[in-house]
């Protein structure tokens, strides 16, 4: 039997870390706080850029982790980590110690509470939802009102929780531009009659295959998009919502009534990444992610020896870069543990 | 009135509710490629006119979408249709015709269109 | 006496159609400007009255310039009409020489077999009568091609032909039923006296041995002359009106009558004269590399006609010139649509019948007057006092190379020159024509106007063909305008410039505005002989293709340009040349995107042939000797 | 709506506020313009409750109009702030009870710059004791009156006589709920509730029956603004803010605008009379304006006293049609008589009568 590796966090970087590990001969546990695995993946609908099916994403994963060398917890979580000699004991928190000669952290991320952005009433108006909520409604099959209407014009802010220093959150997410191209999309999809209106900052772009579907949406499903965040959103006496925002391209405040309004939740550092960080003295970054070793050579590792970061638990990103960089994780891991036997 | 020394102003926002997106829809539906524009500033920049006056293309397109027609029929007469625009416009925005629509839709809008 | 009622439709339509060319010829004449009247008074007693004759023989009967695009059209054409011509021209010989009197009336010659059903047995009858088989046999053939074509196109060699509206189908079909039913009306006839030559004997002699031949021939007698009534009667108001307006049409032309830029008498002839023949629609760049089929400058003229909106179609046009330089019949094709963009709204009403007999002259709406200026913030300028006008152009601005090179050429000329729009000028004013907008134009106009005056310049030279064209037609300068290929060629000849040679082999792209909107073909192609390998291709000249980026065109977005612009290099290439020149910064712009093969102007490639001011430096210094390669 | 989701962030701004001894500051345009207001207030602390409730005679102006208009200078209204701090000082108070919304703003404002920049507290304690020979301490509490009267309105519920229900339907009254912006704008944590959907009116209104109005234009400024109200010609901007408002509100068919801020109060009472004036409108029902109440002369209705006794004949709306939804008795021929009997001259122009 190989040597002894625990990666925490069954998400997209977890799955595909573990998987991989115990591929290479060695012997795997994989914790996971919820009892599925899957992590934030099991909770969208289509992916972008290709509009893939996530649950796609989720067998492949699946069958990433099916392996003889591969233990699976769920439903626990790790509370505590001590180093002894090179061997680390990892306590759960159904009692449990695990023991490892590395560690893979997989921790992932957690969307952004939209209520703390209070100015957007989320949590307080019917129709204010969260990017998370209108995944669901996707995979539910209808996008209705909370009053069972059918919208007929849609707002989706940008950068709801990131790139605000106000709620602590000064760095980008990334993806939720995207994300708010591809719901739009979606939208326009679903609900052809309506109007989708992007309220976005900067239209970042960046990723293969954005700026395309960035382009599509305009020409093809005609997505509106106003440069200029919300700063407040209130109810009407139609129960319709209130939205202003400086369009700054007009370089004029804008008022307009909508039906729904979407918050595209940034990502932050999971909280229960945070909690085993506190716990097992790992650093974090001024973004609250897991602080990498360094920027261009170490990514993937902590600066504890054996203890390896994978995934959205150190930045935002997609799930393309996350299995890849899962994937960059195990060379890391395996070239350490090397080092030991050697 | 000025009884009080001084007289009630307008709200300055876009009111997009209740502003006529008519000549956006219009344009849309003949000049398809009105929809890409992401409002870059090319054609401002390369502006035959707006080297001797502001006429801001990008500008006017955002109005247009916004429904701010008063200022868009101020400003549009100015273009000379020298088709610069045109040809820098890394979305292929045909923003030629785009001003020739806009034209032709606010003629029945505007009595001094052009 | 000889007669039989079945001449009746005959004779009724052919009355008509001759007082109504009278009479639409009186209103069309009325309808001509004082100076235009009197053209063609000196036209046709003068000296050009021969050369419309003989204009008419060659196009309106042998259709010479359809064959030069398309013989198989062309021998439709001919067939038809020249057929048809000669057809009437010996049945009337016929009537008059074999007939029982002298000078008869033309229903005499039309059914000559029917009231001379003996005639032809022997000698000089049967001779005449074989010639008279014969050249219905050559119409039919044409007739032949002419339902082919109406099924499928490409047999005739062309790859798209013209819509039909309903009036324009029955008179085609009469028209169609002329020929056959004569074939039948004297076949049944000669088989029935055992007459007739190779063609309506054999048949007439083949039909009688089992049908009742003198009792079949009366109803085809009669449907020959329904058809020929029904054909005279319908062609006012059908496609067919081209063949008595293109008579007219011929004589006003030739007496020096042109189009201008407002709508009349003329413009309408030339509408009317066109013959829906389609050879505008092959060679437009639209239809065979954007796949747009229905703004042919023929379905301008059948919309206008027809009294459709046509400002979809106006302005959906590169305004390339192709399909004037094309035109069988020689419409001005462009100005007629450059007409209908100014035209503004159209006011579209049915037209009764009466209306559709004798339509009102076209009118365009007065410029409105009274509306603000639209370049009121154009502030006036003082340009230094200078002999010659450098005005780059708008487009020459985004080709900064073209404007350098100028520069160095201006530079090493020695001229006194001001560079008057170096910090970006004002438009020229023709975009502004292009999109019917005149009154605004003019205003440019002006405005550049008051500035070259001004200047106290003899000369102006353009980079823009575009500018180039409507500085020579608009603008009332008195200094000498020139494109920069004109001026290029000037210096050289006068010793002034001097160029090194390089063995590029080069193909030239002759602009739109240059060649066939400005007539300057030449001075380019010279230019490019001193100093490089000039190539011919088909493309050259007057079938020079559009490169897609034209500012004629409103409608087309950059993919449908783009495609335009790769079919016209593909046009452009196929001598694999190192330089693809060209002499207009639009074109250059639009071409480069769409090739690998370097596309330059032909200022840059002299700039870059320009031999260094100080020569005895270049013979003296070895080093720099050294660096030229050896060829 | 959730209201679920409003209590969540509520709980997030709780606010401590004192029980008792209390330094009371007025406000210059309360005690102007609605002097039955701060009456009430210390009737209501002193005699109802039995609280302790200290005014100081030599108490000034917070000077805040002047700082806000730029013509009293930072350094010189902290002195002016300290010097209050020190009457306090001097008197035994620890805990201080602020009128006025601006004058609240003004002395957080201040001690957030004290507690961020040190130096200037030591300047301000160096000032104050060389112009005055006083010192000062920082209070333990810093309250707004509507505060106060926030963390008693289940007190005055219990004794309410006339909850805010319309006698005639027996529904609730829609009464719009106006916050200064210098109360939590600039520190939402020194606001009941925070800034985004502040509790403190909200609360009273709740607890006293009322139904409370969100409306579009809820968080949008009264229009007071200090200097677009000062000058003249710029009244127009202050006037424009005012009827965004209650454009916004007026769908929603309030009967009452209860605020919190004394300017406020001025601010939408009488530009109501000024847009009847220069343009003919008026945004209550059947014609009639809205009449704006701040939160003591609420309090004091609710608990049945004389609406003349609180003041209310001295606004520009008057309140009457929202006595006869209330069921509040009042006798019309007592509105403008001195408390000798005598008539005083009543005002031309006012608006609902």
């Amino acid at each position: 039997m190989g040597r002894r590796v625990v990666v925490i966090g069954a998400g997209a970087a977890g799955m595909e870390a573990a998987g991989q590990l115990a591929k290479a001969g060695c012997s795997v546990t994989l914790v996971e706080k919820e009892e599925e695995t899957g992590g934030n993946v099991r909770n969208w609908y289509h992916l972008f850029p290709d509009h893939r099916d996530s649950k796609e994403v989720i067998s492949y994963l699946d069958s990433r982790v099916a392996h003889k060398n591969l233990t699976l917890i769920t439903g626990t979580t790790v509370e505590d980590m001590e180093q002894d000699h090179g061997q680390f004991i990892l306590k759960t928190g159904d009692g449990m110690a695990l023991e490892a000669d590395a560690v893979v952290v997989s921790t992932g991320f957690d969307l952004f509470r939209s209520e703390r952005k209070e100015e957007y009433g989320y949590g307080i108006y019917d129709n204010v939802i969260s990017s998370a909520d209108l995944e669901k409604m996707f995979r539910k099959g209808e996008v209705l009102r909370h009053d069972g209407e059918i919208p007929r014009r849609i707002g989706l802010v940008h950068c709801v929780g990131s790139r605000d220093e106000k709620v602590g959150n000064p760095y980008c997410s990334k993806l939720c531009c995207v994300t708010a191209v591809k719901q739009a999309m979606e939208l326009k999809k679903k609900l052809n009659t309506a109007r989708v209106f992007c309220f976005y900052m900067d239209m970042r772009m960046g990723g293969a295959l954005y700026e395309e579907l960035y382009r599509e949406s305009q020409e093809k499903y005609g997505i509106n998009y106003i440069r200029g965040k919300v700063s407040e959103v209130s109810e009407n006496f139609d129960n319709r919502l209130v939205v202003k925002v400086e369009d700054t391209l007009a370089g004029r405040p804008l008022k307009m009534e909508l039906d729904m309004l979407v918050l595209m939740a940034g990502m932050e550092m999971s909280e229960s990444g945070a909690r085993l960080a506190r716990a097992a003295g790992l650093k974090t970054g001024e973004n609250k992610f897991f602080a990498i070793a360094d920027h261009h050579f170490g990514s993937n590792k902590s600066e504890l020896n054996g203890i390896f970061y994978a995934g959205t638990c150190t930045m935002p990103m997609n799930i393309t870069e996350t299995i890849s960089h899962a994937r960059a994780a195990v060379a890391d891991v395996l070239d350490y543990l090397n080092t030991l036997s050697g | 009135m000025d009884k009080f020394g001084f007289t009630i102003l307008k709200a300055r926002h876009i009111n997009y509710d209740a502003n006529d997106k008519s000549v956006a829809e219009y344009i849309c539906e003949h000049e398809p490629t009105f929809r890409v524009c992401i409002e870059c500033g090319c054609c401002t920049a390369t502006c035959t006119t707006g080297n001797f006056t502001s006429l801001s293309l990008r500008e006017i397109n955002i109005l247009i979408k916004r429904g701010e027609l008063a200022r868009v029929n101020e400003n549009l007469k100015k273009c000379m249709l020298c088709g610069k625009c045109t040809l820098v416009c890394p979305r292929g925005v045909n923003t030629r015709n785009v001003i020739t629509l806009a034209r032709e839709a606010l003629k029945n809008k505007f009595k001094d269109a052009v | 006496m000889q007669f039989d009622p079945f001449v009746i439709p005959f004779n009724v339509g052919l009355y008509f159609i001759l007082i109504y060319a009278v009479v639409r010829s009186v209103i069309w004449f009325r309808g001509l400007s004082r100076p235009d009247k009197l053209r063609l008074q000196r036209g046709f007693f003068g000296r050009s009255f021969g050369q419309s004759i003989r204009e008419i023989f060659m196009e309106s009967l042998i259709h010479r310039r359809i064959f030069k695009a398309s013989p198989r059209l062309g021998y439709m054409h001919m067939s038809l009409a020249f057929g048809w011509f000669l057809l009437i021209l010996f049945g009337t010989l016929e009537a008059d020489i074999f007939g029982e009197k002298h000078l008869n009336p033309p229903y005499k010659a039309i059914f000559f077999k029917f009231f001379n059903p003996d005639h032809g047995r022997s000698g000089l009858e049967a001779v005449w009568a074989f010639l008279m088989d014969f050249l219905l046999a050559f119409i039919l053939s044409g007739l032949l091609l002419a339902v082919i074509k109406r099924v499928w196109s490409r047999v005739v060699g062309m790859k798209k032909t013209t819509k039909l509206k309903a009036l324009d189908k029955v008179a085609m079909l009469s028209l169609w039923s002329v020929f056959p039913s004569r074939l039948l009306a004297e076949s049944f006839t000669s088989g029935a006296y055992g007459t007739g030559s190779f063609l309506t004997g054999s048949l007439g002699s083949w039909l009688s041995s089992f049908l009742p031949a003198h009792e079949m021939a009366y109803p085809f007698w009669w449907l020959y002359s329904l058809s020929l009534g029904a054909f005279f009667i319908l062609l006012p108001v059908t496609r067919y009106m081209h063949i008595p307006s293109e008579l007219f049409l011929i004589f006003a032309r030739n007496s020096g009558i042109r189009t201008g830029d407002r709508a009349g008498a003329f413009t309408e002839m030339q509408i009317y004269s066109c013959s829906s023949c389609g050879i505008c629609i092959d060679v437009c760049q639209l239809n065979f590399s954007t796949g747009i089929t229905n703004i042919q400058s023929a379905y301008l003229l059948k919309g206008i006609r027809n009294d459709k909106d046509v400002s979809d179609i106006a302005f959906n046009c590169l305004m390339c010139g192709r399909c004037d330089q094309n035109c069988p019949v020689g419409i001005e094709l462009t100005p007629i649509r450059m007409i209908q963009r100014r035209a503004g709204e159209p006011q579209l009403k049915a037209k009764s019948l009466l209306k559709r007999y004798f339509p009102d002259n076209p009118v365009v709406q007065p410029l409105k007057n009274g509306t603000e200026p639209a370049f009121a913030f154009l502030k006036p300028q003082e340009p230094e006092k200078t002999d010659v006008l450098y005005f780059a152009g708008c487009m020459t601005h985004l080709t900064p190379s073209i404007k350098n090179a100028m520069i160095s050429i201006l530079e090493a000329s020695g001229v006194k020159y001001t560079f008057i729009d170096k910090d970006g000028g004002v438009c020229c004013g023709r975009p502004l024509m292009l999109a019917g907008q005149t009154k605004e134009a003019r205003e440019l106009i002006n405005f550049n106007s008051e500035l070259i005056w001004k200047s106290g310049a003899h000369t102006l030279v353009t980079s823009c063909p575009i500018c180039y064209k409507i500085f020579k037609e608009s603008y009332y300068l008195d200094v000498e305008v020139l494109h920069h290929t004109q001026f290029i060629k000037d210096l050289i000849d006068e010793g002034i410039l001097k160029l090194n040679f390089s063995r590029k082999k080069v193909t030239y792209h002759t602009p739109c505005d240059l060649g066939r909107g400005s007539g300057v073909y030449d001075e380019p192609k010279e230019v490019l002989r001193h100093v490089v390998r000039l190539q011919k291709t088909d493309a050259d000249d007057e079938n020079a293709p559009c490169c897609g980026g034209s500012l004629g065109n409103m409608k087309i977005n950059h993919h449908q340009r783009h495609k335009i612009a790769v079919d016209a290099v593909r046009m452009l290439t196929v001598k694999d040349p190192d330089i693809l020149a060209t002499s207009c910064p639009l074109c250059k712009k639009t071409l480069a995107a769409a090739t690998g093969t370097r596309v330059a102007d032909i200022a840059e490639i002299v700039a870059e042939a320009i031999v260094p001011a100080d020569p005895v430096k270049r013979f003296t210094d070895p080093l720099h000797r050294m660096k030229q390669p050896v060829i | 709506m959730k209201s679920e989701g409003k209590k969540k962030i509520w709980a997030d701004y709780q606010k401590e506020i004192a029980d008792d001894h209390f330094f009371y500051v007025r406000s210059c345009i309360r005690q102007s313009f609605f002097p039955g207001s701060e009456q009430f207030f210390l009737h209501f602390m002193r005699d109802v409750l039995g609280k302790d409730v200290y005014e100081n005679p030599s108490h000034t102006s917070c000077t805040g109009i002047g700082y806000h208009s730029d013509i009293v200078p930072l350094r010189t209204i902290m002195a002016v702030v300290a010097r209050h701090f020190a009457l306090m000082k001097e008197s035994g108070y620890k805990n201080i009870a602020i009128s006025c919304v601006t004058s609240f703003g003004i002395y957080t404002e201040i001690l957030e710059t004290w507690r961020h920049f040190p130096r200037e507290l030591e300047q301000t304690r160096e000032d104050l004791y060389k112009a005055t020979g006083r010192e000062f301490d920082i209070p333990e509490n810093v309250a707004h009156t509507s505060d106060i009267i926030y963390k008693f309105s289940n007190e005055i519920a219990a004794k309410a006589k006339y909850p805010l229900v319309n006698r005639l339907t027996g529904s609730p009254l829609n009464v719009v709920e106006h916050i200064g912006c210098h109360y939590a704008k600039m520190f939402p944590k020194h606001g009941v509730g925070g800034a985004e959907f502040p509790r403190v009116l909200s609360g009273m209104i709740e607890s006293w029956g009322g139904n409370v109005v969100d409306y579009p234009e809820r968080r949008h400024c009264c229009g007071f603004g200090f200097r677009q109200y000062l000058v003249q010609a710029n009244r127009g901007y202050s006037m424009s803010n005012t009827i965004k408002k209650f454009a916004s509100m007026q769908p929603f068919n309030p009967d009452l605008v209860l605020t919190n801020c004394p300017g406020c109060t001025m601010f939408m009472d009488k530009w109501q009379y000024t847009a009847k004036e220069m343009e003919g409108t008026v945004y209550g029902r059947n014609g009639e304006a809205i009449p704006v109440l701040t939160y003591e002369e609420l309090a004091g209705l609710v608990m049945g006293y004389n609406p003349w006794d609180l003041g209310l004949q001295y606004h520009m709306v008057q309140s009457e049609p929202l006595f006869r939804k209330m069921g509040v008795v009042f006798d019309p021929a007592d509105k403008f008589r001195t408390k000798d009997g005598k008539q005083m001259p009543s005002p031309a122009d006012l608006i609902n009568v």
